[in-house]
């Protein structure tokens, strides 16, 4: 016996594996099935604690394994997946938004009801799934991510199954995604066909090599067509006009943390793979999609903005205003340029800590009251819980893009992309859509501290006393003057945590933003590398 | 002692300060506010008059790869409007400590951000830095109005932000394209600095439209018609002290950018588009003279003369004459220093008429108050630039300027100066003189708006002996401002000599 | 045999699995178009695989199938589960979330 | 000390006056703020005696002296110093200003008693003062502006002095409006003349001015053409009189100082200041005597109509300064400058005097209800005799040696001249003829109430005092004007000062005796030299033919006048009903208000009401502002109403937009 086993190690040659480029992945494998099997113990300590502590220790060890491995490029799995700077750091903003959705789901119902295990699990697969998304260099890994990133949030969506709007939400974004993704399979299956190949680097010598012969490829109809599936199905996955619809009603009937997370996280990874598939696979056919994803960006933004306007639930706003947000991430996407990229990276970065910062006072709104994330749920905020009111705040005006804050820096670094790359035109239209985003950011911010403005008191302040800020009741219950003591703050210190971690984020890399664009340059760079 | 020090402290002041009960912020607060005034006089003195240059330069690098610095100086366009806000931010903050606010920790921190931003816009010497503070100015002024204010404050607060952010966007837009169209142009590297984006001259089509979008911006924030909308409601519900400081140095900034960035980076464009402002100019001034006499409400009569001054103002630097440049810079000057405690008297009128800011409710205030009707008959006088008071001064160098660049808006232009006596005499009258109004009961002035008025009163005499003080520290910094729109306009082979001679920063 | 046919019928499964979609008002049915909107697919990477002559294609279509079959599972489950709830099963009315 | 030092001292003592009663107004008791304001001026006379000393101990070359303190506006080419200019010319102002004004104070010190503004007005007073002295020292146009204006300000404040009255408030701004379109003339014609010499510096623009402007070149015609506006806005010559009669509004003694002696000669002064542009642009100095030569004529005319006893005065002043006006821009600047100094005196005189039968009268100005008071109060008549016969220019008051040295020069010029010549004997005719109206309708005939009352030895006083315009009843609960009025037969500082006034215009004249002493015309000469009109005077012989003519239109005119209203009584009602439409004219003014009202104000009022509401509310509100607003609002409304909930809708949109990309792209294939 014991001889067999070197001659069989000898004649058995498994294929050599890289695990420490591996190593994000396995570990949010093997967190995810531990957490799945926990999940089936009967102590509901060991369900209700230690699972999501598990959780989050998962995605400790992920986020130090991405961090491990930044500046070594390598592509393993036989070149299915590439594990670049770009991959990594776009893992960083999957890990930490999970991370919070986590933290944020700590009293969630909906967990409770669906079981802590699956739950958790679920999310750590659906990170699982990005990772491999914007790692992908092959259209079938691409397509297994995008999959591997959907079904689970179909089922975290309706996981809150006693309301009825959950589980609407989770049918609806299923429905719609699969529509989606079997537009995407059907662009890739024409892509394949016209190339012949779902290596994403043969792709791009397919589409130049044979331009260079004979004009071949870049009008062939077949792999056109295919780009223009393909657009579609990601357009989708980052809720770009016309194919955003499903998103304000799915954010606002799934359980709120997930709503966070979708947010942030499959935005990214949308974007993710859209720099990738697009800057990288196809980029020889730039002339004939850059004006298409223009266009798009450009009506997304209008279409985002403007519909944000009029709304009164919290999470619908942050939805249109994530289609806005979406439309200027595409807009990097435009560019094509290594600056592009990089503005594209950046402004995810920017985008991530403010977005969940924001979902995280509704959260915590919610469970204080029924309808908590009707926007009237915030009237008078800023008397009565600070701590809740000022990363709002922050919030607001970061995503508005004010000076002081990381969205300003974002702005900044999209304009500068795009005067460069020849597109002012769309930085003006980046502008105006900010400019009308104003409107609903702001309604938002005086809310807040000002009381809605109908119930704003005339009093002339040249009488000395002027008029009480915050004209809700709440408000005026709260004691005149001072910071009132933030009473049901302290209620779930964990959500205000959050919070203020990340808008403080936000704050401090709209001062500093110098670390936000090393990683931006990185991911920038590493794409570059292809070329 | 660096400027850096000079624009934060009012911030940091303010933020201790939260850390005090309610009852003595305010105190503190106007108290701590003499520091950086202090401060910015020590500036002011050891500020040499001789050079055009920037002194007293502090330059990090701030984001590297954009080429965007740190970089805050002090020159002849700048070091009187940075003390301009210093003392107009301390005698707001002595007018509002003698006040009691609701949340007063709140108040007092936003209004000493407000003061940091202002001071920081003034001293900034990048694109990008200043397109920051700029914006920055904002949010503190929507918290002071959608807070404090009176009426219609939220409406007011919100749609003056979208305004004036709507302009700033803009200039955001422009400003990054300057610095990349620049640099792509000379193929050097990225940077905002403004000293070097002077030596790299752009196209003149990229000249035209970036011109306009900085010119929108400013003129939003002015506000010159037609981008006055939010003017009316915004001032009606500022809180006095916000409105004063904002009508007397948030409008400043605007114009403060014209010289400090359109005219030495667009000379092209400005000479291009000369006739343009003059004319939206003109045509503001008379808008808003207009209307300062038809309105009945005093605040309003303030503020639609502020507008005026600020056409009067932009008219100066659109001579594109350095007459009229320094009659504009000191015209900043004077305005601040009279459209502030004019909005003090304001508010002490209606507290003597119940509240009520109308002027038909007001009238023969004087009889028990002669210190008061005093105060307001000086600054009434030096509003409607009354020869004798450095306001007039500045007129008379601003229209020299106009005169002599386009002889016909000058002579339209003194139409503005007939119709402020008007307008200013009016308010005074109808509140000060006549019968006694219906709601009026005369009183003297109290000690503790006199201790925010009485000061500033004097500086105004003291200005109307000598204004010189205001017109020797920008000559030198003025003249190479105004030299390469002087050299586009193809004239004055003086201005060739000084723009060579200001070749150097 | 060329390879149009195939993408002709392959186009015409995923047209008209499209239309099932858009017709059909019970979510099983709709399932079941969505199935064949990922066939269609699955028969073009088939015939293309075959023009290519690699194993890629045939892959990529059994990868297809089992991620089908996946959403299926999950869309029954949700079904399921809204029956349990005792809610219509009927996809117009679902419109408690809208505007 | 320098004559420059005592210039500025001259300056100095108003100021420190104005500043000490400000600062005191609470705390000084009873009249002594009158007395320091007094005192104040009677200081700055004397330094004006001493200037004039130090400056007749210099050779007649060097009688022109700067002295600066401080750079006021020296920057980018403008050059403006806080400089004074002494000259013979200055100083000759300054001395009439102070001294006048001296006295004037001293009248003031208890006519004003009663008031409740007591300490107000003599700070207003001594600040007026000041400016005065400013504007006739200033050595460059900046300063000269700046004194422009701080008269015009202090008569605005004294006009609307009984702030109460809306009548005196409205008159106050008028003034104070038109003096301001006065300023923005002077300061436009400041840039025609600045932008070619160069500096604002009299004597430099005086050097320069000949080297830089050709004869008559159209930009020196238009700056002194502008610099006209300004004289005659300051000189209410016509159309710009119109604030002057209104300008009675104010306090006696004010219409005496400022609106008769002092502020309104400014005008002269001005364009006697700046005679060597004036030479150079002949079109605009002929421009100015036509003004003052029109001038002369309407205001006679309406002085012959009006009832009001101030506003006689008033529209009388008009016609003297129109006569200055026409003189100095004619080229006889003796003759002008010494007919400002004797009108001066006799027109200061003849407001104290009425300002002392007003008082007797309980404040009613009407000559209507006056009558009679030639035994009530015989001081007061006869100084108010003097000061007519000064003013009618009868021999040998000093009216009579200046205004027909004025006349006799402009007969002696010729060159369509001795038209204006002409006229101004006519206008004398008139002067007499309205002087004495006043006087006999005022001091002959059998005595009214008020004036019986007087000679029962107690003023009338009325129950509830009214506003002599409206006859609205006076806001007493504040006290302006004062309850009680004090008239000369009371008290010795009005005695003293109508005294010395009467006194002054009745031998003043002899200062300049034609062929005997040229006192004015010898000293004035270092300030005019070099001028060929100041040399061209007429020979004595001339002088004098005119000066007989005159006397005898003078005596003509009160002899016509004591026909009409002394010998019988009946005429003046029978005149104006024959010349009834011409009558209608002169009462109503010759209808200038209701002509500037319907020029210039109702078209700026309507022009600032259309600017409001079709450029601002309609194209900037609606258009710009609502219109981006309404898109938006579309815009979100459209996106909501899109978002059905429908889920097959979402699918289907979905698939409409995949057709979409899909024909995009097979296009661009």
């Amino acid at each position: 016996m014991t001889p067999l086993l070197p001659i069989a190690a000898a004649h058995i040659k498994g294929p050599y594996i890289d695990w420490g480029s591996l190593s994000p992945f396995v570990a949010l494998a093997v967190g995810a099935l531990l957490v799945l099997v926990l999940g089936l113990l009967s102590s509901s300590i060991a369900r209700e604690r230690v699972v999501p502590a598990l959780t989050a220790m998962t995605l400790a060890v992920t986020i130090g394994f991405e961090i491990s491995r930044f500046h070594h490029q390598t592509s393993i799995i036989s070149g299915a997946l590439r594990i670049d700077d770009l991959a990594l750091v776009l893992d960083l903003v999957f890990s930490i938004s999970a991370l919070a959705a986590v933290v944020l789901s700590a009293r969630e119902r909906g967990a409770a009801r669906a079981g802590h295990g699956e739950y958790h699990s679920l999310l750590l697969f659906s990170v699982f799934g990005m990772a491999v998304l914007v790692s992908a260099q092959n259209l079938v890994t691409l397509f297994i991510g995008l999959e591997l990133l959907s079904i689970p949030l179909y089922i975290l969506c309706a996981s809150d199954s006693r309301r009825a709007a959950s589980l609407e939400s989770g049918l609806k974004y299923l429905v719609i995604g699969s529509v989606g993704s079997a537009t995407l399979v059907y662009g890739l299956a024409l892509i394949y066909g016209a190339t012949g190949s779902t290596d994403f680097a043969q792709i791009a010598s397919a589409i130049t090599g044979n331009s260079v012969q004979a004009g071949g490829l870049l009008s062939d109809p077949l792999l056109l067509t295919g780009i223009g599936l393909t657009v579609v199905g990601f357009a989708f996955k980052a809720s770009v006009a016309p194919f955003h619809q499903w998103t304000p009603d799915v954010y606002e009937g799934a359980p709120t943390p997930i709503t966070a997370f979708m947010a942030t996280a499959t935005k990214a990874a949308a974007i993710g793979v859209f720099l990738r598939f697009f800057d990288v696979a196809v980029i020889g056919t730039q002339d004939t999609w850059a004006p298409m994803l223009a266009a798009l960006a450009t009506i997304t933004i209008i279409v985002g903005n403007v519909g944000a306007l009029g709304q009164s639930s919290m999470k619908r706003i942050l939805a249109y205003s994530g289609v806005g947000q979406a439309g200027y991430m595409l807009a990097g996407v435009v560019v094509g340029s290594q600056l592009g990229i990089e503005a594209t990276v950046f402004y995810i970065l920017t985008y991530l800590p403010v977005n969940i910062a924001a979902f995280a006072v509704i959260v915590a709104r919610e469970r204080e009251r029924a309808g908590g994330d009707d926007i009237s749920a915030l009237a008078g905020l800023g008397a009565r819980q600070p701590w809740l009111a000022w990363p709002m705040t922050i919030a607001m005006l970061s995503l508005a893009g004010i000076p002081g804050t990381v969205g300003f820096i974002g702005k900044l670094y999209l304009i500068r992309a795009l005067v460069s790359g020849a597109y002012t035109w769309l930085a003006i239209a980046i502008v105006v859509g900010s400019m009308i985003s104003l409107g609903y950011y702001l309604r938002v911010v005086a809310t807040m501290w000002m009381g809605s403005p109908e119930q704003a008191p005339a009093r002339p302040a040249v009488a000395g006393r002027p008029a009480i800020a915050g004209g809700s009741p709440e408000a005026d219950a709260a004691d005149a003057g001072g910071w009132p003591k933030a009473d049901s703050a302290v209620a779930q210190p964990e959500v205000v945590l959050v919070a203020v971690l990340f808008s403080a984020a936000g704050i401090l890399f709209g001062i500093i933003p110098s670390p936000l664009l090393k990683l931006a340059a990185h991911a920038g760079r590493a794409i570059t590398g292809i070329f | 002692m660096t400027l850096s020090i000079l624009i934060w402290l009012p911030a940091v002041i303010a933020l201790l300060a939260t850390a005090l009960p309610p009852k003595l912020v305010g105190r503190v607060a106007a108290i701590g506010s003499l520091l950086p005034l202090a401060l910015s006089i020590s500036f002011l003195a050891r500020f040499k008059s001789g050079q055009s240059g920037l002194q007293f330069v502090t330059d990090h690098v701030w984001i590297g790869t954009f080429g965007i610095h740190y970089k805050l100086g002090l020159d002849g366009l700048n070091v009187a409007l940075v003390v301009l806000t210093t003392v107009l931010f301390t005698a707001s903050l002595v007018w509002a400590a003698s006040r009691e606010w609701e949340r007063p920790r709140l108040f007092y921190f936003f209004f000493g951000l407000a003061q940091s931003a202002v001071l920081g816009a003034f001293c900034a010497q990048d694109l990008f830095l200043f397109v920051a503070f700029f914006d920055l100015m904002l949010v503190p002024f929507y918290f002071l109005i959608g807070m404090w204010g009176t009426g219609e404050r939220v409406r007011a607060t919100t749609k003056l932000v979208i305004y004036t952010l709507v302009g700033s966007f803009f200039m955001l837009v422009a400003a990054i394209a300057t610095a990349v169209l620049a640099s792509d142009a000379h193929g050097t590297p990225l940077t905002f600095v403004i000293s070097s984006l002077q030596h790299l001259p752009l196209s003149h089509t990229s000249q035209d439209w970036i011109f306009l979008c900085f010119a929108v911006a400013f003129m939003v924030k002015m506000p010159l018609v037609p981008f006055h909308g939010w003017l009316a409601d915004g001032y009606k519900a500022m809180p006095i002290p916000a409105v004063a400081v904002f009508s007397g140095v948030l409008s400043k900034v605007a114009a403060y950018g014209f010289l400090r960035i359109v005219l030495p980076l667009f000379p092209y464009a400005s000479v291009h588009y000369q006739t343009l402002v003059l004319l939206i100019s003109l045509w503001s001034i008379l808008w808003a003279t207009s209307l300062a006499f038809t309105t009945t409400n005093a605040r309003l009569v303030v503020a639609y003369s502020s507008i005026a001054q600020l056409g009067f103002i932009t008219l100066g630097i659109f001579s594109l004459r350095p007459q009229g440049g320094q009659g504009a810079l000191l015209q900043m000057l004077n305005h601040g220093l009279v459209t502030a405690p004019l909005f003090f008297i304001v508010a002490a009128l209606a507290a003597r008429c119940g509240g009520s800011e109308d002027i038909r409710d007001m009238g023969g205030l004087a009889f028990r108050a002669p210190v008061l009707a005093t105060l307001f008959l000086i600054i009434a006088l030096a509003t409607l630039a009354m020869p004798g008071s450095s306001n007039f001064v500045g007129e008379f160098m601003i229209l020299l300027g106009v005169f002599k660049a386009k002889l016909a808006i000058s002579v339209i232009a003194f139409l503005g100066v007939v119709g402020a006596a008007v307008y200013a005499l009016r308010v005074y009258i109808k509140t000060m003189h006549n019968r006694v109004g219906p709601k009026a009961q005369s009183r003297e002035i109290t000690l503790r708006d006199g201790l925010a008025i009485v000061p500033l009163v004097v500086v105004i005499l003291a200005l109307a002996l000598y204004p010189q003080f205001g017109l020797k520290r920008s000559e030198q910094t003025l003249k190479a401002t105004m030299a390469p729109a002087e050299l586009q306009d193809g004239l004055s082979p003086a201005a060739v000599a000084a723009v060579t001679g200001s070749g150097r920063p | 045999m060329a390879i149009g046919w195939y993408l002709v019928v392959s186009a015409m499964i995923f047209a008209i699995g499209a239309a099932g979609v858009l017709v059909r008002r019970s979510p099983l049915v709709i399932l079941l178009c969505l199935e064949l909107m990922l066939n269609a697919a699955n028969l073009a990477l088939v015939a293309f695989s075959r023009m290519w002559g690699g194993e890629d294609g045939q892959v990529f279509a059994l990868i297809v199938m089992v991620v089908a079959a996946c959403e299926v599972t999950v869309g029954l489950g949700l079904i399921v589960a809204m029956y349990r709830r005792s809610l219509p099963i009927d996809v117009d009315d679902l419109r408690e979330l809208q505007g | 000390m320098a004559a420059t030092t005592f210039g500025w001292l001259v300056l100095l003592c108003p100021i420190l006056g104005t500043v000490a009663i400000g600062f005191g107004y609470a705390r000084l008791p009873g009249r002594s703020p009158g007395w320091i304001a007094t005192a104040a001026i009677g200081m700055s006379f004397i330094f004006a005696i001493a200037m004039l000393i130090a400056l007749l101990g210099r050779s007649p070359a060097h009688r022109q002296l700067t002295s600066s303190l401080w750079d006021y506006a020296s920057s980018v080419g403008v050059d403006a110093k806080l400089q004074i200019l002494v000259d013979p010319l200055s100083v000759f102002m300054v001395l009439v200003v102070s001294g006048v004004s001296t006295l004037i104070h001293l009248y003031s010190v208890s006519y004003m008693t009663s008031d409740r503004g007591y300490s107000r007005y003599f700070a207003y007073l001594n600040y007026f003062v000041f400016s005065m002295l400013l504007l006739v020292l200033a050595g460059n146009f900046l300063l000269l502006i700046v004194g422009w204006a701080f008269v015009g300000a202090a008569s605005y404040l004294l006009i609307s002095f009984w702030y109460r009255r809306d009548t005196a408030t409205k008159a106050g701004i008028k003034a104070f409006v038109i003096n301001v379109v006065g300023d923005v003339g002077l300061v436009l014609g400041t840039f025609f003349i600045f932008t070619h010499t160069g500096t604002l510096s009299f004597l430099q623009t005086f050097a320069a001015a000949p080297h830089v402007f050709h004869h008559d070149s159209t930009d020196l015609v238009a700056g002194c053409l502008l610099l006209l506006v300004g004289a005659f806005a300051k000189s209410a010559q016509v159309p710009l009189h119109t604030w002057l009669p209104d300008a009675m509004e104010g306090p006696t003694p004010v219409s005496s100082l400022i609106h008769a002696a002092t502020m309104v000669t400014a005008g002269v002064y001005l364009i006697a200041r700046m005679h060597p542009l004036f030479e150079l642009a002949p079109t605009a100095a002929d421009v100015g005597a036509v003004g003052g030569c029109i001038t002369l004529l309407i205001a006679g005319t309406i002085g012959l109509a009006v009832t009001d006893i101030k506003r006689v005065i008033a529209y009388s002043t008009m016609s003297q300064i129109g006569y200055m006006i026409m003189g100095v821009s004619a080229g006889a600047y003796s003759g002008a400058l010494f007919l400002l100094m004797a009108h001066a005196f006799f027109k200061a005189l003849l407001f104290m005097a009425a300002g002392s039968l007003i008082g007797a009268m309980a404040g009613n100005q009407s000559l209507d209800r006056m009558s009679g008071f030639r035994r009530a109060l015989p001081f007061t008549f006869g100084c108010f005799v003097i000061g007519g016969m000064a003013l009618s220019g009868l021999p040998p008051f000093s009216g009579w040696f200046s205004k027909d040295d004025i006349l006799a020069y402009l007969n002696h010029r010729g060159g369509g001249f001795e038209v204006m010549g002409i006229a101004g004997y006519f206008g004398a005719i008139l002067t007499a003829i309205y002087t004495f109206r006043m006087i006999f309708r005022a001091f002959l005939g059998d005595p009214c109430p008020e004036a019986k009352e007087l000679e029962q030895g107690h003023i009338a006083h009325v129950e509830v005092p009214t506003n002599p315009q409206t006859g609205e009843a006076e806001d007493t609960d504040v006290g302006f004007p004062g309850p009680g009025h004090y008239i000369a037969e009371r008290e010795i500082p009005m005695k003293i000062a109508m005294g010395t006034l009467a006194a002054l215009a009745a031998i003043g004249g002899f200062l300049q005796v034609p062929g005997v002493d040229d006192a004015i015309r010898r000293f004035l000469a270092p300030s005019f030299a070099g001028s060929p009109l100041a040399a061209a005077e007429p020979s004595n012989g001339a002088d004098w033919i005119g000066l007989v003519i005159g006397a005898a239109i003078a005596v003509a005119g009160i002899a016509v006048a004591y026909r009409v209203w002394v010998l019988i009584p009946g005429t003046s009602t029978r005149v104006r009903e024959r010349l009834s439409p011409l009558y209608q004219l002169f009462v109503n003014k010759w209808y200038f208000d209701e002509l500037i009202d319907f020029l210039i104000v109702r078209p700026v009022a309507w022009f600032g009401q259309m600017l409001d509401t079709v450029l601002d509310r309609v194209l900037v509100t609606t258009i710009v502002t609502d219109g981006t607003v309404g898109l938006v609002r579309a815009g979100s409304a459209a996106v909501r109403r899109a978002q059905t909930g429908f889920l097959r809708y979402y699918a289907a949109l979905m698939l409409l937009g995949v057709t979409g990309v899909v024909i995009y792209f097979l296009i661009s294939s």
